[in-house]
């Protein structure tokens, strides 16, 4: 049985190809303007690794933010479903996953086999998401991945006072030229998005093993931070981005098990706004 | 008499030389990390073009967001009273100044000498700001001075839920992948900023006539609008570019200063 | 004497409280200027202010709190759920505010998930809002709750006479206070805005009796002062809850002196005796109630106008800054009403809003305050 | 604000959609048609009452006859107040007092206009009042801020110690427009002598200053008429709320709103008792029949809101539920507190309830001022959410009796209140095994959450816990 799993995301696309229950292929991609486009670059290229055609395909699931513009899916779910679904299936004493992607953060609390039974999205506003550390990053002219490390090497605790993503960027220029030290500021930054996250994932109750997953779980510093206001260890799952995708391709599994497949999702196109 | 005035702002620096209260060169550079830096560089380029040299500047203010920060100046005046300043060179029959920057904006009013009387800045929140448009423009894949004519040919505005400069840029995508024409969303983008600013505009106190001042002055999309939600008039600005209006208020500062009288 | 204000404006469990509880004392809380700390001196007990000061993450306060909520309260919890108030025998919410009133529940549930850092003694504390014959009757009764609560929880005896020299202990520091602005208002000052709400901060903070002694000492040498701050724009400061002297500090800068205000860690805190005949707790609830500095106090705006404008005169005010915590809405609009009035009548001011917490960038706030003293000239 | 906003005034604009609307018989469709054209906007409302037949049209009626008195009031010597919702106007009736009640106006206008209040909101800010604050009030109030609405006398509040923000709303408007004000203070505790001492000390002072303010005198028997036409609405209430507990419920989804606006500005009228008595009659057709009140006629879940219902434009919340097959159990501001209301008896809180006993004048002022009490908003989040009879309790018990499958609470970011608690409150309704969504959307202004984003959050909610 092959399945596979779509998410097109805000900042990135990720697809995953399941066969019998493994992971045969999974792919990422920066997301381009367009929806469709993103899903059909990613898709292709986790198809080719695979060294499947689409054809071969018998079930596939869209997820993540353009879901409803992915062209070839039978069906959609929410983010919410499917990270809830791929942490239990990565880590199955899983109870709490915290999900910080581009543009939100999620908590979600799910049971054995997966089902989601609360959840909560950040309320007010953008910062508590990956976004947050994008925009940093880019000031300080560091890339994403080296993040980590950085915070890594810190000797001294500050705290950034805005919560506002775009005055943060200026908080932190202002505290670069007053001569703080680059590490300490990124801790500071990571510790900022983390506590938001944390109180997010507090306010639904934390319950043990806490999976973090999305594109901001590979980063290290974050991870520790997250983990530092939790209070509780996390668990490590192996790609944490891929992770809606999976989880996308798993729901693929369990709906083609219980019945024949849909025919092919009408893609979302001129669904101009109602009057 | 030689005098200068620069100002750093958080997303452009700008520098003005002016001999006996006549703009000789002007510059406009994007702001660097370090405010210093921004204004060695901006002030050079400004020099460089008017042909004289930092010494033969008699006086120099300097304001901004950078302003304390700037090594060569001999004074520093917020940018509310430089824009002040500047408008009314620009316009001078404006009694009130709406300054819209990179990170914030400002209404003020003027009163007959030119001096602020009263004024109110918005700058809790990214929306509403110069960056808030430019982040919308990056969205729609257009340029600034696009994203402010195209308004002009929309059919049907959206509402843009503009809590947030970030969520609101969300809500743009949402809006492109449902194929409403761009136009649509770069008048709701324009529309959500002007009723930002018009707030502030009525709260200080609308008072004629209207300068426009700071980047955003060149977005003839939020200015139309603008002009709709005040009932007035915004005189479009010929003498010299607006966005210039701080570093020419801070220069005819340094032109007092330094003892020249009033032009 | 000004070193040990200023330390207590900047320690929570300070020197004081430390050295109040290692006497086996008790310590309450409260978060709101219309809770009559007499009631806790005569009871032997310390009543203590809770502030939301050095709070630095809000981990704890986003988790209980939703999210549109005045961070000062918010602040508070962040401390309490730290351990910070560990030291609190007891704690007392007040509906001063609707922001303020839910850190009742939200400590409480704080209190369910951690089982930690909530007082044996809890005590919800209901103000009303206006004041009239009845109201008075509703709130001398609530106080008398709040008593008989404290005497059976504390295993003390709370009597009249004991409040009636309550009474008069805090009224010696009314009137100090009353004399200290006095200072604080002349001409050329001794003394800054900041130093002011330090004294004030340290007020709610450290047994009244060290207290009143130290301010008298204060009072007494400062009044002798040779010291002047002289040249500097004199401002008015109105508006939400500030208990950062650092604030003060930014907004005071080196071209300005904060030398009056409507705070309520400020003159709220000493304005207004207690009359020291009749029923003490009849007394007290007048005073209370009677108290309408804070715009909880519907409908009473033109009497707050009226005496504001007074102070502007007696204290040479060259301008107002009307601040407010972002989402006090109680502060945020009555300030759009000051602002109207006052200019009417030619007194320049500013409003701004602010976020409560850590500062730690300035400089907008600066540029702002900068063109306000621009605009005094 | 628009120079051609400044130009109409608010209440008369009102008045020409609701009054034209109330034109619109079940007539021919042409003369539905024409009867549009005037009122481009109002179209959504105009549909989704008129759509629930008689008992629509006389609730529009009943708006029409209610704004034309408003409209009308200098000339028919009226004197007008600016009044809170959860307040019961019948006193000012008996008083030839017209209330004006921000909130519900402000609704009216949402509803009916294609910018909705959008610039009356802003004008609030514009003149001083904080933006942070609640904009169920300051849609309206920004049009009487402005002066282009009807003449105002004076100010009655009854949210101090309820909702805070909503409270300063009014003092901002007294100490602005310079008129004078009148506070209901709530204590917070909702039972018990000493509440009650303090809501008729407080009841009192108020008919003192409506006399004062209005130079009229408390008439016994116009008062006891009141009283006696909200007797009968209470009775029509309370047996609509019993409908409701029905499966399939057989009330349409408008019904909700147009049974709280009703006792929120019409209680005491004649026209109001007209339009419960149509909705009675349909709701009970539809029992008889089985069927439910939804337009596709098939009930697949009961949602219940904890707080407001999401009103903004067009309706489009309600036309969701609508079309989801959703039955919209109602909300707690629509409930009653009236003694012989369904949830009174089912759960025995006939303590926090009121009865009203026309006896005589004490007796009447005294029904009146826990009548008044008890109204929902003021009776059930003006304590902790935990005490007895407070939010939780009132919420859970509620849901449960109207079988509801999950909980909504949406509010707006003004409200202080809800928002202090609603995360607290959502973890107890949902420890008790009730799915809860909170929406972060503004029911008054679409620029905080736009309805798309809105719209698709509630349908991933309902997806996700397994709803639909
Ligand atoms: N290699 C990496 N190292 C550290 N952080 C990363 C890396 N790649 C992505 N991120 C973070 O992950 C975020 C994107 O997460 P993702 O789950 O892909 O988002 P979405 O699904 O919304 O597109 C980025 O904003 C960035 O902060
Ligand atoms: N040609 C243009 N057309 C339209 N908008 C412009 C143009 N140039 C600049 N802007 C706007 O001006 C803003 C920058 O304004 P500026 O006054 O330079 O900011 P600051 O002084 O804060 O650095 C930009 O964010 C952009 O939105
Ligand atoms: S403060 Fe910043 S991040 Fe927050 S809502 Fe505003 S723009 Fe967005
Ligand atoms: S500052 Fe305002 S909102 Fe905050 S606690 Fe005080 S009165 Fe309440
Ligand atoms: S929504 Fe909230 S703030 Fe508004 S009236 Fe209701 S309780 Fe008050």
């Amino acid at each position: 049985m092959i399945t596979a799993g779509c998410d097109v995301g805000s900042l990135t696309a990720k697809a995953v190809i399941l066969k019998d229950g493994a992971i045969v292929a999974s792919e990422v991609i920066r997301a381009k303007t367009k929806p469709e486009d993103s899903a059909r670059e990613v898709m292709d290229l986790a198809l080719k690794k695979a060294g499947l055609e689409m054809g071969a395909v018998e079930y596939c699931v869209g997820t993540g933010y353009g879901r409803k513009h992915i062209p070839f899916v039978n069906d959609v779910e929410s983010e919410i479903a499917c990270h809830g679904r791929g942490a239990v299936w990565q880590v199955p004493s899983a109870k709490t996953v915290v999900d910080i992607g581009g543009q939100d953060c999620k908590a979600i609390r799910v049971d054995e086999s997966g089902n989601v039974t609360r959840y909560v999205y950040n309320d007010k506003c953008a910062s508590g998401t990956g976004r947050f550390l994008e925009i940093i990053a880019e000031a300080l002219d560091i890339g994403l991945e080296e993040l980590g490390d950085i915070s890594e090497h810190s000797t001294k605790k500050l705290t950034l006072s805005n919560q506002c993503v775009v005055f943060a960027e200026t908080e932190i220029i202002s505290l670069v030229n007053e001569g703080a030290e680059i590490p300490d500021i990124i801790r500071a930054l990571h510790n900022a998005v983390a506590s938001r996250a944390a109180s997010l994932a507090k306010s639904i109750v934390v319950e043990s093993d806490v999976v973090m997953s999305g594109g901001v779980a590979k980063n290290a510093g974050m991870f520790r931070a997250l983990s530092e206001a939790l209070g509780v260890p996390l668990r490590q799952i192996g790609d944490p981005q891929i992770n809606g995708a999976l989880g996308a391709a798993l729901l693929a599994a369990d709906k083609l098990k219980s019945g024949p497949p849909p025919p092919l999702r009408q893609a979302q196109c001129n669904a101009r706004r109602e009057a | 008499m030689i005098v200068a005035g620069c100002d750093v702002g958080s997303l452009t620096s700008k520098a003005v030389i002016m001999r006996d209260g006549r703009i000789l060169n002007s510059a406009l550079i994007k702001s660097k990390a370090k405010p210093w830096e921004s204004a060695d560089e901006v002030m050079k380029s400004a020099l460089e073009g008017a042909g004289v040299s930092m010494k033969e500047i008699v006086f120099c203010v300097g304001t901004g967001y950078g302003r304390d920060k700037m090594k060569f100046i001999n004074e520093a005046v917020t940018e509310i009273a430089c824009h002040g300043k500047g408008a009314r060179w620009l316009l001078p029959t404006a009694m009130m100044v709406i300054d819209i920057g990179g990170q914030d904006c400002k209404a003020m009013r003027l009163d007959r000498d030119g001096r602020v009387v009263k004024f109110m800045t918005n700058d809790k929140c990214a929306s509403g700001t110069g960056r808030f448009l430019e982040v919308m423009a990056r969205v729609l894949g257009v340029s600034l001075e696009e994203l402010g004519e195209m308004s002009a040919r929309a059919q049907a505005p959206i509402t843009l839920a503009s809590a947030c400069t970030v969520w609101a840029q969300a809500d743009v995508i949402a809006h492109l992948n449902n194929r409403v024409p761009i136009e649509d969303i770069a008048a709701g983008v324009n529309n959500a900023m002007a009723s930002r600013m018009a707030v502030l505009a009525n709260s200080v106190g609308v008072e004629r006539d209207v300068c426009m001042t700071g980047g955003v002055a060149k977005n003839d999309g939020v200015v139309s609008t603008l002009e709709k939600l005040l009932g007035v008039r915004i005189k479009r600005i010929r003498r010299y570019d607006p966005q210039m209006a701080g570093a020419i208020g801070a220069a005819l500062f340094a032109h007092e200063k330094a003892g020249g009288g009033l032009r | 004497m000004m070193e040990d204000f200023r330390e207590v404006a900047r320690v929570l469990n300070n020197r004081f409280v430390q050295k109040w509880k290692d006497e086996g004392k008790k310590v309450v809380g409260y978060t709101c200027s219309y809770v009559p700390d007499e009631i806790f001196y005569a009871a032997g007990i310390l009543p203590y202010r809770v502030r939301g000061f050095g709070a630095g993450a809000m981990t704890i306060g986003d988790t209980y709190f939703g999210p549109f909520i005045c961070s000062l309260p918010k602040c508070m919890l962040q401390l309490a759920g730290q351990g910070d108030f560990d030291f609190l025998d007891g704690a007392i919410i007040t509906p001063g505010c609707d922001s303020m009133r839910r850190l009742d529940e939200c400590w409480r549930k704080m209190h369910d998930d951690t089982k930690e850092h909530m007082p044996g003694f809890f005590f919800h504390f209901g103000v009303p809002h206006k004041y009239t014959e009845y109201s008075v009757k509703w709130f001398v009764d609530e106080t008398r709750r709040l008593i008989r609560a404290a005497e059976s929880h504390f295993n003390v005896a709370i009597k009249n006479e004991k409040l009636l020299e309550a009474i008069k202990v805090h009224n010696v520091t009314r009137e100090l206070m009353n004399r200290f602005d006095e200072i604080r208002t002349r001409k050329d000052p001794p003394v800054a805005g900041a130093d002011s709400l330090a004294i004030v901060l340290a007020g709610t903070a450290m047994p009244r009796d060290d207290y009143n002694r130290l301010l008298g000492d204060l009072v007494e040498e400062i009044g002798k002062s040779a010291k002047k701050l002289n040249g500097r724009k004199r401002l008015m400061l109105l508006g939400s809850a500030n208990d950062d002297v650092d604030l003060v500090k930014i907004i005071e800068g080196e071209r300005a002196l904060v030398v009056a205000d409507n705070l309520c860690f400020g003159s709220r805190f000493y304005s207004d005796l207690v009359s020291e005949e009749g029923d003490p707790v009849e007394e007290l609830a007048k005073r209370s109630l009677a108290h309408n500095d804070c715009p909880r106090m519907y409908g009473e705006y033109r009497e707050r106008l009226k005496k504001i404008k007074e102070k502007v005169a007696t204290a040479g005010v060259d301008g107002v800054i009307l601040q407010n915590i972002r989402f006090c809405d109680l502060h945020g609009s009555e300030n759009g009403l000051f602002e109207r009035d006052l200019e009417k009548e030619g007194i320049p001011c500013m409003r701004l809003e602010r976020e409560y917490g850590p500062i730690v960038e300035s400089g907008r706030m600066r540029m702002r305050i900068d063109a306000f003293l621009e605009r005094l000239g | 604000m628009r120079r051609e906003t400044r130009e109409y005034n608010f209440d008369w604009m009102l008045w020409s959609a609701f009054s034209s609307a109330s034109r619109i018989k079940m007539g021919t469709e042409k003369e539905y048609r024409t009867v549009l054209k005037y009122i481009p906007y109002f179209r959504g409302i105009a549909e989704a009452m008129l759509g629930t037949g008689e008992a629509g049209q006389k609730f529009i009626d009943c708006c029409a006859a209610y704004l034309d008195n408003l409209v009308n009031a200098r000339e028919r010597g009226l004197k007008t107040a600016i009044t809170t919702f959860c307040f019961s106007p019948a006193i000012m009736y008996a008083l030839d007092i017209m209330p004006i009640c921000l909130e519900v106006l402000t609704v009216m206008q949402t509803l009916s206009y294609k910018r909705g209040t959008v610039e009356f909101l802003d004008y609030c800010n514009e003149v001083g009042y904080t933006e942070t604050s609640c904009s169920a009030q300051r849609g309206s109030l920004g049009a009487y801020l402005a002066g282009v609405g009807a003449e105002i006398d004076m100010i009655v509040t009854d949210t101090p110690g309820v909702c805070d923000t909503n409270a300063n709303a009014f003092s901002f408007a007294s100490a602005y427009l310079d008129k004078p004000f009148f506070q209901l203070d709530m204590p917070p505790q909702l039972d018990g002598e000493r509440s009650d001492d303090y809501h008729i000390g407080d009841f009192k002072g108020l008919i003192a200053f409506l006399e004062q303010h209005s130079g009229r005198k408390l008439d016994l028997d116009r008062l006891r008429e009141v009283m006696r036409e909200i007797e009968k609405q209470d009775e029509l209430v309370a047996e609509i709320e019993d409908l409701a507990r029905l499966v399939p419920n057989p009330l349409p989804v408008p019904f909700n709103f147009m049974v709280h606006g009703s006792r929120f500005l019409f209680a005491g009228m004649k026209e109001c008792t007209a339009a419960l008595e149509a909705m009675l009659k349909l709701g009970r057709e539809n029992a008889a029949r089985g069927i439910s009140g939804l337009t596709g006629g098939v009930e697949k879940l009961r949602g219940f809101w904890c707080y407001i219902d999401h009103y903004t434009q067009s309706m489009r919340l309600w036309q969701m539920l609508d079309r989801n097959g959703i039955c919209y159990e109602g909300n707690i501001l629509s409930r009653s507190w009236a003694m012989n209301a369904p949830h009174v008896k089912e759960f025995g809180k006939e303590d926090a309830a009121y009865s009203l006993d026309l006896t005589d004048l004490d007796s009447m002022i005294r029904s009146m001022a826990l009548l008044n009490s008890r109204m929902p908003m003021v009776k059930s989040i003006r304590g902790p959410y935990d005490a007895p009879n407070m939010w939780l309790e009132d919420n859970l018990n509620l849901a449960r009796m109207y079988r509801a499958d999950f909980i909504v609470y949406n509010g707006t970011p003004g409200c202080r209140n809800t928002w202090g608690m609603v995360k607290l409150m959502a973890r107890d309704t949902e420890k008790a095994g009730i799915p809860t969504f909170i929406m972060y959307a503004d029911a008054f202004d679409d620029r905080v959450e736009s309805w798309e984003a809105t719209q698709e959050r509630f349908e991933e909610f309902l997806k996700v816990r397994g709803l639909l």
